[in-house]
This record gives C-alpha cells, structure tokens and sequence, in this order.
C-alpha cells in the first residue's frame, strides 16, 4: 500500500480551477524532481482528467497527494464529479471516441501517460478517477 | 484586436504567434478568430505558431492548435508549429495524438526558412 | 452554357469561376458539369475557383467544391479553391470538415501565382 | 429562461426556401451585432437543419426569433418536419453518418457552431431542432 505523506484538495467549479490543478500538479513533480518527461505526463493527464471533470461531470473536486511506497516518490491525483457518469465506459476508453467536439483522448491517453489508474463511475451515478505516478529511482 | 493576451507579430509578410499563456476554452476562439482575421488583414501566405513556451500540451490545446492550422490552410495559408518540447512530443504521441500533416520546425528561424522555401521565395 | 448564373472565365490557360450566388443543389450539377466541359474545350491546364464573395458555406456547399476539384484532378487539371473568408474557414474546420488534398490560396492573384508555378511556368 | 422578443415562422417547402431561413437568419444576426464568425456559426447551423428538414424530412417549418435572457440576446431558430424521424439517433449525431451522397456533418457539426441544440426525434414521428446561439458580451 501506499502512504500518503501531503493532501491538497481543489475544486474544479470553473474552467480557471483546471489550470490551477494542472500546476498544483506540476508544482509537486518539480518539487519530488520528476524528469520534464515524467512531470510533462503526469501534469497533462490531469489537466485531461480535471478538464473531463469540468466539462462532462459539470464540475467536481481534484485531490493532488504526494506519495510514497516502499521508499519510492510518486504523485496521486483524485477526481470526483457528481455528474452523469460514462454509460458505455469501455468504448470512452478506447480512444477517439467523443461527446464533445473534441479528440476523445483524455481517458485513453492518460492511461497511457500514468503508472497506476482507476476508474469508477455509473449512469447518473458521478465519475471518480484515480491516477498515480512514481518518480523512477 | 480582443482583450486575450497572445501577441501576434508580423515578419516580413509571415504571421508570428506566440503562446505563452494557457489557451483555455474562453481563449481559444478569440485566439483563433484573431489569426484568421489578421491573416485576411495582411494578406498573410505564412503563419508561424511558436510554443517554446509551454510545457504542457493537452489534447484540447492540440486540437486547438492544428484546427488553427487548418482553418489557415483553407484560407490559402501556409501554418507552421515550431518549438514544441521534447516532453510535450512525447506526450501527445503517447496518448495517440495524430499530427494529420501539421507541418512542424525547430524553432522559429526555421519555421520561417521552410515557409521561405515553401512559398518559393527560399 | 445552361442557365445558370456562374460566370466561367479565361485568364491565359486558366479558368476562372467566381461563385457569388447560393449553391444549390439543382444549381450545384449544372455548375459542375459546364466547368469540367469548359475544361475539356479549351483544354484548361488549371482552374481557379473564387468563393470570396460567399459568406456561408454549409457542408453541401463544402462538398461541392471540393468534389469539383477532384473531378478536375481526374481530368488533369489542377484546381485552386480562393478566397476562403476567416469565418468561413474556422466555421468548416469547427464543424468537423476535413481538407483532404485541397489547394487553397488567399486570393486569385495568389492562386494564378501557384498554378504557374505548379503548370513550371513560374 | 429566455424570452422570445420577436418571431418569424417560414415554411421550408422548397429548395429555395432553405435559402431564405439562412437569409433571415443572416439579417438578425447582423442586426443584433453578431461577430462575422458568430454569425457564420448559426447561419451555417441554420443551412444545416433546414436543409435536413428538406432533404430527409420531406419539408417542414422554421421558426427563426430574436431571443434575450439577462439582458444577453441571442438568436433561436427550431425547425420541425413531419417526415420518418432519426432511428438511430446517437449515430447520426456522431458525425460522418449519412444517409445520403453528402459529408453527414449536418447535425454533428451544427452542434459545435451554436450554444445549445434540443433535438426531439422517433421513427416515424418526425423531428425537432432547436439551436440557440448568444451573443458574446
Ligand atoms: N467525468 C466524466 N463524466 C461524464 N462523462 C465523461 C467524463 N469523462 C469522460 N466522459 C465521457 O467519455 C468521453 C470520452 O472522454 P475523453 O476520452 O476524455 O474524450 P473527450 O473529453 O475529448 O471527449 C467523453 O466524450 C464523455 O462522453
Ligand atoms: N430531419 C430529419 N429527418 C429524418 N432524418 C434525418 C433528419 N436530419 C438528419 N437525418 C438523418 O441523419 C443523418 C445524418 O444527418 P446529417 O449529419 O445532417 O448528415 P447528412 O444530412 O449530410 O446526411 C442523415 O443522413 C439522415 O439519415
């Protein structure tokens, strides 16, 4: 299991609070000295994912945590929304599909770009994601 | 010219647009409607997009970037995107980002030494 | 010529169609057929269409033209759509319309200029 | 809520008709001040849907008003048509489906030109659109 070892929450209520995630984020990969690659990935799954919050979940909150496992550094971000929830969740996943006009990349991509990533949401039931990513030793 | 915070330059008869702020949803139009109208303007047959500056590209901001270069393309146009870096590159094709002929240069200088060669005045 | 109330004219080996009227779809086949005909008689190297004075351009009107540049590119004509307005481009691109392949140019000077140069006659 | 502050009912019947709710809608936009590209926006949007109603719903109605809602005006068009309806809805709204030689770009990209589309369809009941588009502050 992992540690938390610091807690930041932040709503997501305007466009503006997705920017200001986004750096909260990149903040703390500078601070646990990601590399630009690293910090570049967890730092735009984010704003993916916050972005997602805002737009399909009509908005919601970020929990930005450091991490820590064994000895090892890493950045978890929580997005919970209150909104509609992904009915078909398989098919959001696979990329290049999209609701909105858009590329459809956020959810497939960050799984891509992140170490660790959950997801639990339910028609009319809200969206919660989860992603985690570890500085390399 | 809008109130948003993205300067566009001229040099020579070439566009020049730097971005260095976060190109958010309410942003976004007004910075595309402003190159366009300023393209119409000038009559410009270049426009050089310069994103040294940023060091996260998601997929909305990509997409905003390459429509730009489409809508100049449609105008007659010639777009180029210069200094993305290399965690930004990364990044975007990691996620599966398609460049669908996006015409690309290292920086700047480049950027507007291959639309001098592009538009036959190399 | 049938009654319909494009103008096709010559500038050198080029043609030159002006669209300043609504495209629709009775008008849309006429238009056309009498270009690629114009084409065939006067053997036309390139072709110039002018949309400047349009300022909407719905998806129909969107594949008329782009289909008509191909059907010239079949014929081995080369086609340069001109004068796309700002608005229009970003409206086309917002919607989701793909260029594949279209030559553009801002304005018909420019686009007699690219033909030349296409045509090796620079 | 908005408020309708004038109204113009036209019947799409014709081809030519589809030119002239585009027309109108051209005029308002730019009475009420419209940018070049706002206005492009809902005037492409309005060829769109009136062109559906035609084309796919064998003609039908336009109702093109002049809105206001918090002292912001906007422009309202709503197209109905008796014609067979949309059966498979989502489809459709995806983009690049069409039933027709055509680019099926109609519904999918009006969505992205306006502020707020409704549509009411089922096989055989006709069909309902509703755009609005504001004007920027
Ligand atoms: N938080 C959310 N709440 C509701 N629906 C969502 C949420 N996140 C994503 N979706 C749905 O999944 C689709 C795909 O999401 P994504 O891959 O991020 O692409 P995009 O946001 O570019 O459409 C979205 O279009 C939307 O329908
Ligand atoms: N008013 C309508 N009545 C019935 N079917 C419609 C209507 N509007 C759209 N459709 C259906 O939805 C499809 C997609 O429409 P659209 O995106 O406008 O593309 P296009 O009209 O180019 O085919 C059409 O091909 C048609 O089958």
């Amino acid at each position: 299991m992992s540690r938390s070892v610091s807690q930041h929450a932040l709503p997501i209520r305007a466009e503006d609070d997705v920017v200001l995630v986004r750096r909260k984020v990149r903040e703390l990969a500078d601070r646990l000295g990601f590399s630009s690659f690293a910090a570049a990935a967890i730092t735009t799954a984010t704003s993916e994912l916050a972005r997602n919050a805002w737009v399909h979940g009509g908005g919601g909150d970020a929990i930005v945590e450091e991490v820590e496992r064994l000895g090892q550094r890493g950045i978890r971000v929580t997005f919970t929304d209150e909104g509609p929830g992904i009915a078909d969740l398989s098919r959001a996943m696979e990329g290049g599909f999209s609701t909105v006009r858009s590329l459809g990349l956020g959810l497939s991509g960050s799984r891509r770009l992140v170490d660790e990533m959950e997801l639990d949401t339910a028609p009319g039931q809200g969206t919660r994601v989860v992603i985690v990513k570890w500085k390399r030793l | 010219m809008r109130d948003h915070p993205i300067p566009i330059l001229r040099v020579g008869k070439t566009l020049l647009v730097t971005i260095q702020i976060e190109l958010r949803d309410t942003v976004a139009d007004a910075f595309q409607e402003d190159i366009l109208s300023e393209i119409e303007r000038m009559g410009a047959p270049g426009l050089v997009i310069d994103i040294s500056g940023l060091d996260t590209v998601d997929s909305y901001v990509a997409r905003v970037l390459v429509d730009t270069g489409q809508m100049a393309r449609l105008m007659g146009t010639e777009a180029v995107l210069v200094g993305m870096r290399p965690e930004v590159a990364a990044t975007l094709v990691r996620m599966g980002f398609q460049t669908r002929g996006l015409r690309t240069a290292l920086n700047v200088d480049e950027g507007l030494a291959l639309l001098g060669e592009l538009l036959g005045r190399g």
